[in-house]
């Protein structure tokens, strides 16, 4: 008896590990003894992230993402990662325009959500400059975390069916042995690195999130490697008033760096706003590549650290305003709004 | 007769008749933009018990003020859960979601929408950001909205790439490419009119012009020959009323312009 | 081209949909909006537990158990109940001894944990009286609901292969697609019934879960009817300041009751220990048929309802008792050991 | 050499026999009975860094008392996290599980377990509790440890049911019918001696007998010929450390016995 392969994307099938090696490697390389694992950025991005990696970034559009190692790979100017473009917005947009990464396997990239499309990484894909080796959709790629964090080849799913992403996803649709009906599987994806912002975290790893976990709780299990930047790195006690707040627990991570405000400019729920104002400055000044190479001077090179950074965007006086904006207790500002 | 604004913008509009698309005490799954100010003024009107969920994790919100991103704090402000991709998606895939809420760059007589390239995707002309939660709201929804801005480059009669399944070549091909039954674009709103999808062919049909605009205009503004209904209705303007609450939603005008 | 299928067992397919069977059931029957949903247990067992219902428990083994509603549905002479035996231990062993399940899928059942076997429900599986319909693993289980919260036909799982357990499931064993390697399929399973107890739920369902989840996050989201029993419904503001705590949402569940101490005697963590005396009389008693039909008289067809039960089995000073257990301020007694 | 205690029962052997063989540093899924009992045992002696994980969510608690239930609150005190049977059996299915500990009613040559039925399953002579977790604990982990009390009844050539996998018919089983690579029986504990599995045909094999055991005792507890390796070791007995352990962990003397 046998059921019918009917169809095969043909995207490039990246990240994916046959169950059994990938176990060789956990069991390889994988600590399961509370060690501690507090760091600086510099030290986590330059042990943990490699050229040629495939790499994804927790949080979802703006909101959440480990920015102060987004800023620390440019400076160290790592090479060809292939990102998992899982939404993948500010992160992917400096990332690409730096010349970090020049493979981009896509849910969502090229855009700023609201904000409008991403010049410089648009400018990359469209010269071929970085390279889109294929298409998903969210849950396809939530899903291939998925599979990958159980440990198994691939996830059924009902959506892509009949479209253009699946035809460019390395998914296959096999028909369903129960029902007959096609069902589309995503194959499993183990990023080789992934980065995580989290509010607070022991020096262990365990981490807390507040509010949506998006697709962190599957993607920190799915990945060989793990590095959490967190605005307070609590005692190891403090996790154990509350376990069941344990998102992402300690046996996958490997690095833990404390960082304040690490997410700026993005938005760091029930903590600070998004700097519109900054990101409104890169989207004005990546229109052409000079300008973009000028930002990464001003922010990246220029400074030797991410407190430097935070100093330069406008210091205590910013960092307070966007921790009002996120209380309601002052107005954004949206300079990107253009009134439209 | 509800107190009619004397202007209003394309864009209020759009957002109101989104939002009265909405039938009260379903549920919506929405993204950033006019799905969201379109859900949160059906809530604030005739549909005060809408569940808005958002497919970062956040479900049913009081939506404050129009949230940037669709991972943002206002999308689990006040909320009976904050949860997460996995739960909302399946939650999607396993029916407890009625209506989605699509954009789209450019659109085809079967509903099938392009947000992935313009050109050929090997080396496209234009890049656009791709499927997104879209291909899996457009797949899993039993009722689609989609809402663009309507031209001739945008209404083409086949698009150079489905990120997101319409009725892709006709009747019962969704079904049998596997995608769940019952499901399928439901209307499409632009700043001229809304359109549904005739039956059997599921081909793309004007149902309502807005204000002031002829079925030649709509001709006008599409790459096809769109399928016109024999009631054409025409849509209501946005009342006073629908107006200030858009305000109230997006004080800043970030989407609904200032 | 195709894929082969290894293997099908042999097991009864209970539970099971066509996914868009389902859907459809969903779009027809559960409600989307916040709707008062607060009810007696009586009334909410005999609107939502049907004769012949595929029937699950929330909890894990003697570990916060809805048992109020078990003997609701004792009480309600319910019959031919299916039950998922999804390591279902004093519940299982009740219903079956009651006559209300005569049919049961087995991952873990006729047990108590560390206490020994069942007599009861044991009598009743090998006199036929209680017909086994199929075996399965813990982790089938689990990714059975994984699956039907999910809406898809089935989850791949590399366990169970080469088993008499897979034997007797109704898994299918199938070639990997991209590793060609043989991996399981475990199909969705729907409940048409799943019963919780939590610590505090809103009026609506919202609930949340301290400590562990077990499989109660995939299990409510898997079954068609949801029946909240809660230790205090709280305000749906509750809710709000930590929406991330809501592990069952309010959009699965259909009723909730308020029911203090309706797990005992199993055990609810960080709020009351398990009723060893209690569950030791059961054990002693249900060594005969006679001694089971006495029980029932005694706790349940004898008493109109729980709160009278539990003044029965020991009242305040009792349930006193095992607060002060569970928070080691009292010695816990365990009748059952015999210092083997 | 540490103090022996001078007497001591069966089951405390066991649990100290168990315990020895869990190395620090790495991770143990564990159920109720002698296997928790063992690996608090292990963390209190030469494994403070070993990692126990419970199959109802409980990852890492520092085990205050013998838990009755795997999901009682003992499981998840002073826990690194309180999650979910998915989350910890997706971990044990990819890896992150070194060990295993499993109770059996009936063992075979090749480690099979039985805990379902004797006799036909359809219409079984005992009915017992079925898989539970030992079924994905034996599939998966690499090192599965197997506790049990030995006579000819429950050492067997071939079990009536194999619950959970142990080598199947014989080298190369596993990997054929699609279980993890590299998993397995380990070793299994009884009251008389300790077994493990020959290479390369994968038969049970004694590699040690308790103090005071012959060779004769434990064949004489066997309803199949067990091999014997050439060098079987000693047990060491309990120390009198280790029995004021077991009495910490258990002062009831649940399991451990009064």
């Amino acid at each position: 008896m046998s059921i019918e392969i009917l169809q095969e994307g043909s995207g490039e099938l990246i990240g994916w590990h046959d169950p059994d090696e990938n176990r060789r490697w956990v069991l390889e390389n994988k600590t399961r003894d509370l060690r501690d694992k507090r760091t600086t950025v510099k030290e986590a991005v330059a042990t943990f992230v490699r050229d040629g990696d495939f790499i994804a970034f927790g949080g979802f559009g703006h909101v959440r993402v480990p920015m102060s190692a987004v800023y620390e790979i440019i400076r160290q100017r790592k090479r060809n990662l292939v990102m998992a473009g899982k939404t993948g917005v500010h992160d992917a947009d400096l990332l690409i325009a730096a010349g970090c990464v020049n493979k981009i396997d896509v849910a969502y990239a090229f855009g700023h959500e609201l904000r409008g499309l991403s010049p410089a990484s648009r400018r990359a894909a469209e010269s071929g400059q970085c390279q889109v080796i294929g298409e998903i959709s969210n849950a396809g790629y939530q899903w291939r975390f998925l599979a990958a964090m159980m440990g198994v080849p691939f996830i059924p799913a009902r959506t892509m069916l009949g479209s253009d992403t699946l035809k460019h996803s390395p998914c296959k649709v096999v028909t369903d042995p129960w029902s007959g009906k096609p069902v589309c599987l995503v194959p499993a994806a183990y990023p080789d690195v992934a980065l995580f912002h989290v509010p607070r975290c022991d020096r262990y790893g365990n981490a807390q999130i507040d509010g949506i976990l998006v697709e962190d709780f599957e993607l920190c299990r799915a990945s060989r490697r793990v590095i959490i930047t967190a605005e307070e790195v609590v005692e190891h006690e403090v996790i154990w008033e509350e376990p069941c707040r344990t998102a992402i627990p300690f046996y996958v991570v490997d690095a833990v760096c404390e960082v304040p405000f690490g997410a700026h400019p993005t938005h760091m729920p029930y903590a600070y706003f998004f700097d519109e104002e900054h990101i409104a400055e890169w989207l004005d000044v990546s229109q052409t590549p000079e300008g973009a190479e000028a930002y990464f001077e001003k922010y990246v090179f220029g400074v030797p650290d991410f407190e430097a950074y935070l100093e330069r965007v406008g210091g205590v006086r910013k960092l307070n305003y966007l921790k009002q904006v996120e209380q309601f207790k002052a107005p954004m500002k949206v300079p990107w709004s253009k009134g439209k | 007769m509800a107190e009619q604004a004397t202007t209003f913008t394309p864009t209020e509009l759009m957002a109101c008749v989104a939002a009265r698309l909405l039938a009260d005490k379903r549920s919506v799954l929405v993204g950033t933009g006019l799905p969201v100010i379109a859900a949160v003024l059906a809530q604030r009107t005739h549909a005060p018990h809408l569940l808005i969920i958002f497919e970062a994790g956040g479900i049913g919100p009081l939506v404050p003020v129009i949230p940037i991103s669709v991972g943002q704090s206002p999308t689990f402000y006040h909320a009976s859960a904050a949860s997460s991709m996995h739960d909302v998606l399946s939650a999607c895939q396993a029916g407890y979601v009625d209506y989605g809420f699509l954009g789209a760059a450019m659109i085809d007589t079967y509903g099938n929408i392009n947000t992935t390239v313009i050109g050929d995707w090997a080396r496209p002309t234009v890049r656009l950001p791709g499927s997104g939660g879209a291909n899996d709201v457009g797949s899993l929804c039993p009722r689609t909205i989609i809402i663009l801005r309507q031209d001739k480059r945008r209404f083409v009669e086949k698009v150079d790439f489905i990120t997101t399944p319409g009725y892709l070549d006709g009747p019962g091909a969704r079904e049998r490419a596997g995608l769940p039954e019952d499901t399928g674009p439901y209307r499409v709103i632009t700043q001229l009119g809304v359109y549904g999808f005739a039956e059997p062919t599921k081909r793309l049909k004007l149902v309502a012009l807005h204000p002031g605009v002829t079925v030649d205009d709509v001709q006008a503004n599409s790459s096809f020959e769109v399928l016109v209904a024999e009631d054409v209705a025409t849509t209501e303007p946005p009342t006073a009323m629908e107006r200030r609450l858009l305000r109230e939603i997006d004080p800043a005008g970030i989407v609904i312009g200032k």
